[in-house]
């Protein structure tokens, strides 16, 4: 993890509210489930860094999918070509590397960490789920991840793929591990209804994002003890096994 | 240039400190900065046990600051010592232990605990977190209360005590000379301001407590004045804290009688605050014509 | 959409009012907007006589904030009255005066003076100013003090009377209620946190005086808090006073229990920003279902 | 004085430190030794709006010059051709309009309201000073003023035209009227060594700008009487017989 310096070569509206901000730069290696934390003014407020799922990582690139959701994400959607930012990268822990076939699953901006994961994984079926199509990043999903994997889309509206919740239309198979990104009641209730191992990514609310604030805990059971952990240390990707679900 | 100040009995190599609760147990940061060149790290609270601290949220953003209800988490002083502390010694840098009670009889055991530990430092005495007690309540809103803690800590202890002060007082000034009387060597502040963040939506408090504490640059005007207040009118040593995010900060509570700082929120930012602001610090020194820090130490004049 | 709000037994049109000392007697903003649109004007400081407010420099941007010491000058209650009273009175929105005085029985004069008056609406008592006195002293520090003006206004006037109040003080609570006991009909909370700005080149302050009073978004953490102290443990109706920037803010102030609220640095940024924080609250209360302001006040819910 | 947004066309360097800043909008019009309230940020830090008095204006524009001297004049100079910026304009009082040939005197960012001044006079002679010759914004006066007048250029390292201070090369002449934009310093070492009628324009520090919160007074004689008074709407501009020098 280390305090660097992206140069905007994209930063695109690629859905009503939905951006696609891919940096230039020299940025430490990642892997997927990690996070950055980019800090989206130059003055004092906001203050803080926001915390961001990295989407995808190559030599001299990173890039990230964000929806505009308050005044950090507002100013970040107005940063043009050419003008830099800084982020801290890359934090947390990732997904683990499982053999088998996968199914990962993303809600909302879970697509993010879902894609970065979809790019470097073999075999795996896709589960992927949005308020209606608008809001469904396809041609993201296609570009990143290509035709020859199966991928179940699904809106709350019908509008593309199948009608109703994500976790209504879970594909059957035999998975080795569920990979799990999205908001926290949409994970909650996969994991009510998802029976093998899950590894599930959460965005908890952060101060720093690299362990000294203590703000973003996320409740777990380890060694028969429930206790809190920081998300931004010892996630954000906890196995589902360990995640207390409140 | 001489960057060194004295502050409570010790010798540091420069006024900038990273607070408690913001640098976690100085660890964290050693990814982002050589923490040898910093004057002082004081670690997160540390209780006589494990602590669980207050359920998420925990923190909300706010206009230049942040709220944060945190509530004290860690992983008590045994574990600390034994884990951390051998690794935090080797540096050359000042540690402080911050010390946490519910009861004034636990500060008084981390306090003695920590007496015989060579690379402690100093210890400070948390007595203004806002996050632990109902209603934002703590011992330095109270004089009698502040007294009796460092009072007691004094006796078990020979290393230098720095009470923390709460600006959540209409009696800050009283706080910081009870503090003097019992026995501490230097007082810092601010600790936060008590504050509120709610949410209209659901009706709710943004966090999970009802009140949470303030800080990040919002609060610097607040805090200079708490410390001037203070520095000019009781005879100790007193270490500044609130709101410094640049060089020019740092120099500020200096000149209002701060013999050293302590950076909170901006590390949370910008990891390597501690640096920058020191460098900056040193250079607008240079630029004005001063070779030491402790040139400009309580040289304000009212017009 | 029912707009209205009940404020200290006076129906305001809307809860939105600008605030006194950031919107000068009301006609600087006739350019920027359509006065009329407020739910009130209170204008600026009024002693019995004209005065001259304290020397330059007068103001200093701190993060998300500023530190004024205007130090109240003005043209005096007559000639407000004389030249500009009438105009205002033509407006639709409710006129308050800000009543000051050096001595007690000034604030009396300047009550008595403007009771006779059909367009004043009420009258706001300028017990809180931070620039005006000895190291930031005024009434509102202090229950006896404040109850003592607003006793003796009470009794010289049957208009609604409104104490400002400061945060500045360990004795929140217990002003608020002496102003209820004494009579008042409403408190406005907050006035400006006493604060601090230096220049470590020039070794002084940044403003003419020593201290100065904080204002803007970053102290809005700290106001809501105190709204809601007050608005929850003393029975007397609340105007909401800090850091509003937003319609979300206005809201949120509500929320906790304000019966209104008054903005103030923000006009000076944005001088039209009244409308634009009512529309924003509207469309807001809107979006959530609510069909008038009067139903959020209050409905604040602890976990 | 109303509320406008101006599209930037043009935000350059055109000295070390010092930028010419171009809007295109629908702009009330002003007249020299008037100003205007920009906006520096959309965020709430920095919080003030800040003063620029107008350096030009046409149909469809304003132009300002300004130096970067702190985090709001730091941001400003970061606009981009295309963004927009908030103003308000204008707003105090200008300078008189006077029959003969005036002297103009300009320090520093002075330069701005004097030349706007000096593109609507017909007789006049311009006193200019700088530091030194990197400060002295040659071209820009060239370009305004073309070449038919008479420019006394001062540095106080003699870099470029007379040597020393400003106030130490006041041009000899029959001059009706002295307009006087600068350091406060400069203004009232002028008004001692200058005997004739003259106007100053004041840099005060202020809140709003349009009267509303009487931050940014300046002492002056008026009826016998000292008083405070707003050099947002009384000024900026103010009468040499006025103004109490401090």
């Amino acid at each position: 993890m280390k305090e660097v310096w992206g140069k905007v070569e994209e930063n695109r509206e690629i859905a009503p509210g939905y951006f696609a901000l891919k940096l230039e730069g020299d940025f430490p290696p990642s892997k997927p489930g990690q996070f950055a934390m980019l800090s989206p003014a130059s003055a004092l407020d906001p203050f803080l860094r926001r915390p961001f799922g990295i989407a995808g990582q190559g030599p001299g690139w990173i890039r990230f999918i964000y929806k505009v959701v308050g005044r950090g994400t507002a100013l970040l959607s107005r940063l043009k070509p050419g003008e830099s930012i800084s982020l801290i990268s890359p934090l947390g822990k990732g997904f683990s590397q499982v053999e088998g076939t996968s199914l990962l699953v993303a809600g909302g901006t879970g697509i993010a960490p879902i894609l970065y994961l979809a790019s470097v994984l073999e075999r795996f079926v896709l589960l992927y789920g949005a308020k209606n199509s608008e809001e469904l990043l396809v041609e993201e999903v296609k570009r990143t991840i290509g035709e020859k994997h199966r991928i179940v889309y699904v809106t709350e509206d019908g509008s593309f793929g199948e009608r109703g919740l994500l976790t209504e239309h879970i594909p059957e198979g035999n998975f080795s591990i569920a990979f799990v990104a999205g908001p926290y009641p949409m994970m909650k209730e996969f994991a009510g209804n998802y029976r093998g191992r899950a590894q599930f990514s959460f965005e908890a609310r952060m101060g720093c994002g690299f362990g000294a604030c203590y703000s973003c805990v996320v409740k777990v059971k380890k060694g028969g003890e429930e206790k809190y952990v920081r998300s931004c240390v010892e996630g954000p990707v906890f196995d589902g096994e360990e995640v207390v679900w409140i | 240039m001489d960057l060194s100040v004295n502050v409570g009995g010790l010798r540091l190599k420069n006024p900038l400190i990273l607070a408690s609760g913001t640098a976690g147990y100085g660890v964290e940061l050693l990814p982002f900065m050589d923490l040898n060149r910093l004057g002082g790290i004081v670690v997160k609270g540390l209780y006589p046990y494990p602590r669980e601290g207050n359920p998420p949220p925990r923190v909300w953003e706010t206009p230049c600051g942040l709220l944060n209800a945190i509530g004290l988490q860690g992983i008590g002083m045994e574990k600390f010592a034994r884990e951390i502390l051998p690794g935090l010694s080797k540096l050359d840098t000042a540690i402080f232990i911050n010390a946490c009670g519910e009861e004034d009889e636990e500060y008084v055991e981390v306090v003695k605990y920590f007496s015989s530990f060579d690379g402690v430092a100093g210890i400070e005495l948390n007595l203004s977190c806002p996050n632990v007690r109902e209603g934002g309540n703590c011992p330095a809103l109270w004089p009698e209360w502040s007294y009796r803690i460092v009072k007691a800590s004094r006796e078990v202890t020979d290393k230098p005590i720095i009470a923390k002060l709460s600006p959540n007082t209409g009696s800050l000034v009283e706080v910081a000379s009870a503090c003097k009387e019992a026995g501490a060597d230097a007082v810092s502040l601010v600790n936060t301001y008590l504050g509120m963040a709610v949410d209209f939506r659901t009706r709710r408090s943004r966090l999970s407590t009802l009140f949470a504490g303030l800080s990040g640059p919002a609060i610097k005007p607040l805090a200079l004045r708490a410390v001037y207040m203070v520095a000019s009118s009781v005879d100790i040593d007193v270490i500044g804290i609130g709101g410094i995010t640049r060089g020019e900060d740092l120099l500020e509570f200096l000149l209002v009688g701060a013999r050293a700082v302590q950076i909170g929120s901006i590390t949370l930012r910008e990891p390597s605050a501690g640096i920058r602001i020191l460098e900056e610090a040193v250079q607008l020194l240079k630029e004005e014509g001063y070779n030491s820090f402790k040139e400009i130490i309580g040289r304000f004049e009212i017009v």
